[in-house]
């Protein structure tokens, strides 16, 4: 499970594409590029490392993206309307997220419907709360949030070092921890865990839960980002943050990933599209091109797996 | 850097759209023509309300050292800070096609000039011609564009203005996502429920196309009147043969080129954004059958 | 719980309870799915005693112990523990009560460790981290137990062949509190080897007071470990008596309602020149290059240990892994044939049974139908459109055949018992029909009146001129069916036997024989240091 | 698997919902809504039944919705710009989408990766490649392609006629079939199915390339319709595709899926839609109860099928 080869592969396909950008755009290794990277990816992050807990239970989460807008949306409305102050806003937002995890981890598991389906519901369903809380208007918040993601340390905000945290503990979680072992178990043989006498519900309930928490997380620092609440934040954002974990070698059969290969797999997706806004590439080069990388990125993996153990 | 040559950035919405496109190449012809005083990046989003990728776009702009910004920002309030940010950066700063919202600007303590037109007004434009072939109390219905825009509900709020005054009653306003099937779909069920509505206004012609097939499918052809906006290509032949009776023309080739001088201006002149500011209004007109 | 734990695994340090009377009774426990499966059985058991619980395929012997438990829930009757009202509503209630199984088919998590696998529900840990020095350690001491010392307890269980894992299983029930363990055919993958030291721990639990029900169709394993007799027939108790008074024979009549047959008539069979040559076929360190010929008519057995490698070099004949090197020729032909895909296989004439039924054999949420006809749906349709009832006579005449206990034809595999999944498995490929068959464990958890049946049919297969080939960790069974015994050990075919050649110390000894001089050093899989394996 | 009663939950749904509707809205159950209706749902019904295969053999297709937005685009460039004949125009723009689903097929089985990370790639690929063709504009075609969509028999056009005749076609090679065996076969356990001596990757291919086709064919149905091509149609209609396909039963996991339940499935969705749209409730509104619909029905066949067989 770990040392570092098990990241060689995506770590060398990072390198590939910051050298190839650097060629193509004279300012792209440059610490601004860095500092703007290290501000855009945190809510990317934190959302991937909750995807990476749910794909390796074998579930999988749809409505993060709807989401992260409702909790963004709730936020802005306790602060701007009602007054909060930031903290009790970012807690009542958070709380919120972490319901509609919930939410979905319920009914899914509790009715054993696959959460595909559940959290397809809930995306149509949190989406329609975001526009209701903000009456569709983007809310504008101000300097007020802004803190959390200004650079404090070598140009990185609060945002990209909680961001760090959440990866470094969720890995931890994933490979030391009894729950860990458990959510693995869990992916990969559900029935033999229960058979083992796991209850294997409520740790599922947990995985979508946090999976709700850290998308709040993710509306957090994207709200201090945007300065302000767009309740048509996040949409399509479900599939890119899926794109990220699965490009990490997370499996979407459940029972196999890892939480730094999630974070070099969101580098990869960040790394890409910041470069290709640099170079200026065409919107249709661009999709083009990012549906390569995605796919190329995958059938590395597979090569680098096969070669590691050629018993299949 | 040489100073002689600065570089400036359009950074659009989706470039999916034909009105974005248009604007994008106004502003590379205008370029080529002017290739020795300018170099340009155009970029644009995924679709209309790609916000967050919007700002990142912006921000590489930032590290990428333009001296000039023209933006048509997907949303007017959330794309404020990152402006602020890119004058900070000392990049002049103009705003296109969707306005800034005045108190996030204000708040930020930063002025953008604004280079674009009236929704409102070329809204109430086309609504006003399509007064005069209905009766007052006749029923219509507004197709809207992505509700959470400025422009959409600019444009929605000049139909409405219009309708008023004709003394038209609006028995619905809904979303058809700046689409063409979306529009569909909502044109489709508003004349099942409203089987004597007698015209439909679309917030673009995207829409309005989906509007035109519905009235078809409906086989009210030339019974339910239909109005869009933006003027794009595939509504020509539609104005022709009086299936769509008009749509407006905001001139998106020239919006992104005034921004594009207005950008060019300050540098030259060497004036300080904050010295920069107000409304450039441009042109919007109506077109129908008749215009050239 | 990590005080838990330690308890846990220092269970010799326990005492035993002050006898009582009665452990568990069971009184008037039926069972209805659609039809019903068990009725009316009364039974109990004490500490310490070890009930042998038999039966034919589908009597209800598995469905008896889920309910004692509680994986299931009796439509009728009632327990009680200890004197105690007991109706555990999951298997976690149950163990928390001391009921523990090892149940008839493997709940392993293929991506976890031995070690995690074993101590899935309590490992050790501070505040959630887990102690990985303490789980290993606890680890080793488990496995010892049940004599699997060389292996590493952080290999994934994927990686185990399915007697490795049958262990891991077995070991992982013998953790923890425990005071009436059942075992639902423990031993119907395991070589006599691993069965030893399955009985020493049997006994060790025993003297503890831990009372035990064993199932098994290996009758002779039953009077070896067991006080009493349970009979199960239709879902009814038909005998429950001490062991000591029945003879197989009498067991067989009870169970079956007909006499057990003692000898096997293979019939009059003329055996053939070679229908299958293999030459060399070898890969990695699983199978070390194998030669040998399977002639038309020939029953050929291949005997080994767990891991030894039988598996795998059926499956690269079959095509269904790759081989490094060597090939395989079909009937005279002089060039080798191309077998890359089990697909190349079937059309050149090999069928192949699998030994898992359960991840390799069948569609259980599919119909017996379907399961049966799946390899050869040409004869069922007609271009490329299905003969629904032409599926269904297929269907109808195997269970007729095999006796395979279920409703009709439709039932989904999954819903019938053990031994009769096994027979749908077998259905299939009597069904396909190949000159050359290769079995694997062929009579995995298949009741003795049944196994009989089967050997029957090989027989027949083999008087018609076919060439089988069959694995089986059942060394009696291999002698008695087959006209040739090749042994396997650490990957290498060490021996051939002819019929009448042999011995089961023989063959247990050549079995052995790719593990005594460190041969099988470097495979994971190979089984434990010599010493133990002698003492067997 | 046959027989009428499996269909009657998810029958009921349907006419209580239009009940619901015809008293929401007095116009609701008239011919105007079944003709529009009719009109509107080929498109949805021929991609569903191909996303049924899709998902009983265990896999996903994520890129149907860009797929048909290319095909489309390819269509209305080869009638417009090109002047092909429809018939040309659209054989061409079907071929072009079949090769779409047979990429995905070929890379996911060939190389053994999940399909949904394969078709998220196509996804975007398909999308820059449709506003490749069209050079990102809506092409208007006009009335030489209206006839596929214009009524000619109580109100249904050819294209509705052809979707139902594909929904029974598909219907009997599903349930009938060798072809539809394996399909069933591999979904179920695709390892049982090799070692039982049949390649099940041919078969699977097959499915993509015919998730392609279908997609395709949904998109001649599109252009029909509008009359025009939209290189933005169908973003996020896989969603929704594949909602309705698991409204109707059909499993996720594989295995196990009706087409005409598909059927219905699509039915319930598009009914629910148009009968919103109808009544105008309010955007937000629309979301909160698609989303809750989804949910529901999906609970509901749970209940129902436990009740049939209360053997769990
Ligand atoms: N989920 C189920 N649904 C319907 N019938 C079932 C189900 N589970 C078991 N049965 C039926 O119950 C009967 C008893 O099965 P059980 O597994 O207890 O038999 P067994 O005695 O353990 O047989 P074996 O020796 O083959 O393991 C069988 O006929 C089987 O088909
Ligand atoms: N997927 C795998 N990865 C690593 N090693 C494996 C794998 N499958 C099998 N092995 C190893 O290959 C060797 C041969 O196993 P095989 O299953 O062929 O033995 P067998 O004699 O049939 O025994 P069993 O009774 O366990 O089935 C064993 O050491 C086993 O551990
Ligand atoms: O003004 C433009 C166009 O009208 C377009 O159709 C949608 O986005 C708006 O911003
Ligand atoms: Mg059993
Ligand atoms: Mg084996």
């Amino acid at each position: 499970m770990s040392g570092l080869k098990n990241y060689l592969g995506l770590i060398g396909a990072l390198i590939a594409m910051c050298v190839l950008f650097s060629v193509l755009s004279e300012n792209f290794l440059t610490m601004g590029t860095f500092t703007t990277l290290s501000n855009d990816i945190p809510t990317l992050v934190v959302m991937a490392v909750g995807m990476t807990f749910v794909l390796i239970i074998g579930g999988i989460d749809l409505s993060v993206g709807s989401v992260m807008a409702l909790a963004a949306s709730v936020l802005s409305m306790a602060m701007v309307r009602w007054g909060w102050p930031l903290f009790g806003a970012a807690l009542l937002g958070v709380l919120v997220a972490s319901l509609c995890g919930m939410v979905t981890g319920l009914i899914s598991v509790g009715w054993r419907i696959p959460s595909f389906i559940v959290s397809l519901g809930v995306l149509e369903m949190a989406r329609g709360l975001a526009y209701q809380v903000t009456n569709s208007r983007t809310e504008y918040i101000g300097s007020a949030v802004d803190g959390i993601s200004s650079p404090i340390l070598f140009g990185m905000s609060p945002a990209f070092l909680s961001a760090i945290i959440i990866v470094i503990v969720g890995h931890l979680v994933l490979t030391k921890t009894v729950l860990g072992r458990h959510w693995i178990g869990i992916g990969t043989n559900e029935e033999a865990v229960r058979l083992a006498g796991i209850n294997p519900r409520p740790s599922k309930v947990l995985v979508f839960a946090l999976m709700g928490l850290l998308a709040g997380v993710g509306a957090l620092f994207q709200v201090s980002r945007l300065e302000a609440a767009d309740p048509n934040g996040g949409v399509g954002l479900e599939l890119q943050v899926i794109a990220a974990v699965v490009i990490g070698g997370t499996s979407l059969m459940g029972g196999r990933g890892s939480v730094i290969s999630t974070f070099i797999g969101v580098l990869i997706i960040s790394v890409l599209e910041a470069g290709l806004a640099q170079v200026g590439v065409s919107e249709p080069m661009k999709r083009i091109v990012t549906g390569l990388v995605i796919v190329a990125a995958v059938v590395l993996d597979t090569y680098r797996r096969r070669g590691e153990r050629s018993t299949h | 850097q040489t100073a002689a040559k600065p570089k400036v950035a359009l950074v659009m919405k989706s470039l999916a759209n034909e009105f974005f496109l248009t604007m994008e190449n106004g502003a590379k012809e205008h370029q080529k023509a002017h290739a020795a005083q300018y170099d340009l990046i155009a970029n644009g989003i995924k679709d209309e309300t790609d916000t967050s990728n919007q700002i990142k776009i912006v921000e590489q702009m930032i590290v990428s050292k333009v001296n000039g910004l023209v933006i048509a920002p997907a949303d007017s309030k959330a794309l404020v800070p990152v402006i602020k940010k890119a004058i900070d950066a000392g990049i002049i700063v103009v705003n296109i096609d969707n306005k800034l919202d005045d108190a996030a600007l204000k708040e930020k303590g930063i002025t953008v000039p604004f280079v674009g037109p009236d929704n409102r007004l070329g809204a109430k434009l086309v609504g006003d011609y399509l007064a005069k072939q209905i009766k007052s109390g006749d029923k219509v219905a507004i197709i809207e564009g992505v509700s959470t825009t400025f422009n959409a509900q600019q444009r929605t709020l000049g139909f409405q203005d219009a309708m008023k005054t004709a003394g038209a009653n609006v028995v619905a306003v809904q979303s058809g996502q700046w689409e063409m099937d979306p529009g569909n779909k909502v044109a489709a069920a508003i004349l099942n429920a409203h089987p004597d509505v007698k015209a439909l206004l679309a917030g673009n012609d995207n829409m309005a196309l989906g509007a035109v097939a519905a009235v078809k499918a409906a086989g009210k052809t030339g019974k339910v009147l239909v109005v869009g906006y933006d003027n794009i290509n595939a509504i020509k032949p539609m104005l022709k043969d009086g299936r769509v009776l008009a749509t407006a023309d905001q001139y998106a080739s020239q919006q992104a080129v005034f921004g594009i001088e207005t950008v060019l201006k300050a540098i030259t002149d060497k004036k300080a954004q904050s010295s920069l500011g107000g409304t450039v209004e441009t042109k919007v007109a109506l077109v129908t059958k008749d215009s050239k | 719980m990590s005080n838990e734990f330690n308890a846990a695994h220092q269970s010799d340090a326990r005492t035993a309870a002050p006898a009582v009377p009665l452990l568990l009774s069971l009184t008037g426990i039926g069972k209805t799915y659609v039809e019903p499966v068990l009725s009316d059985v009364s039974i109990s058991i004490s500490p310490g005693q070890i009930l042998a619980l038999t039966g034919e395929n589908g009597a209800g012997k598995s469905t008896l112990s889920k309910i004692v438990c509680g994986l299931v829930e009796a439509t009728t009757g009632s327990m009680l523990l200890d004197g105690q009202p007991y109706s555990p509503a999951s298997r976690k209630e149950a163990e928390h009560l001391g009921i523990r199984m090892v149940m008839q088919e493997l709940n392993l998590i293929p991506t976890l460790s031995i070690a995690e696998n074993l101590f899935l529900n309590q490992l050790p840990h501070r505040f959630g981290w887990i102690d990985k020095p303490k789980l290993a350690e606890a680890t080793r001491i488990q496995m010892a137990a049940v004599g699997l010392t060389d292996l590493d307890p952080w290999t994934p269980v994927g990686e185990l062949g399915v007697g490795h894992q049958q262990m891991v299983e077995i070991a992982r029930n013998l953790i923890g509190h425990c005071r009436l363990l059942v075992l639902d055919e423990p031993t119907a993958m395991l070589t006599s080897r691993e069965v030893e030291l399955l009985f020493t721990q049997i006994a060790r639990l025993q003297s503890e007071g831990v009372a035990i029900i064993y199932i098994s169709h290996r009758l002779e394993e039953l009077k070896r470990v067991a006080d009493r007799i349970a009979v199960l027939r239709d879902g009814q108790l038909v005998c429950d008596d001490p062991i000591s008074g029945y003879s197989t024979d009498a067991l067989v009549q009870l169970m079956v309602g007909r006499a057990a047959e003692a000898e096997l008539d293979l019939g009059h069979r003329t055996i053939g020149a070679p229908m299958l040559r293999v030459r060399d076929l070898g890969r990695g360190k699983a199978v070390a290059p194998t030669s040998f010929d399977l002639r038309a008519g020939e029953i050929l057995g291949i005997a080994g240990l767990i891991g030894s490698g039988r598996t795998e070099l059926l499956r690269l004949i079959f095509g269904a892994d790759r081989a490094d090197q060597g090939e395989v020729f079909i009937g005279d032909q002089g060039e080798p044939a191309r077998i890359s895909s089990p697909k190349d296989a079937v059309a050149a004439g090999i069928a192949m049974i699998t030994e898992d039924r359960k991840s390799q054999g069948l569609l259980l949420s599919q119909s017996i139908g379907l399961n049966t006809t799946l390899a050869k749906l040409t004869d069922v349709s007609k271009y490329g459109v299905l003969d629904v009832e032409a599926e269904a006579a297929v269907a109808d005449d195997y269970i007729k055949r095999l006796r395979i206990r279920s409703r009709d034809g439709t039932q989904a595999a999954g819903e019938l018992s053990g031994g009769n999944q096994q027979k749908v498995v077998i259905a299939r490929w009597l069904y396909r029909d190949c000159p050359i068959m290769l079995f694997d464990e062929p009579t995995r958890g298949i009741d003795i009146g049944a196994k009989f049946d089967i050997y029957k049919l090989l027989a027949e297969l083999s008087r018609q001129g076919k060439g089988l080939l069959i694995v089986s960790s059942d060394l009696r069974e291999l002698m008695l069916i087959c006209d040739r015994i090749a042994v396997m050990s650490a990957g290498k075919l060490v021996d051939t036997f002819e019929r009448g050649n042999w011995s089961q110390e023989t063959i247990l000894a050549s079995a052995f024989s790719g593990y005594m001089n460190g041969n099988g050093a470097g495979n994971s899989g190979a089984p434990a240091n010599p010493s133990t394996a002698q003492a067997a």
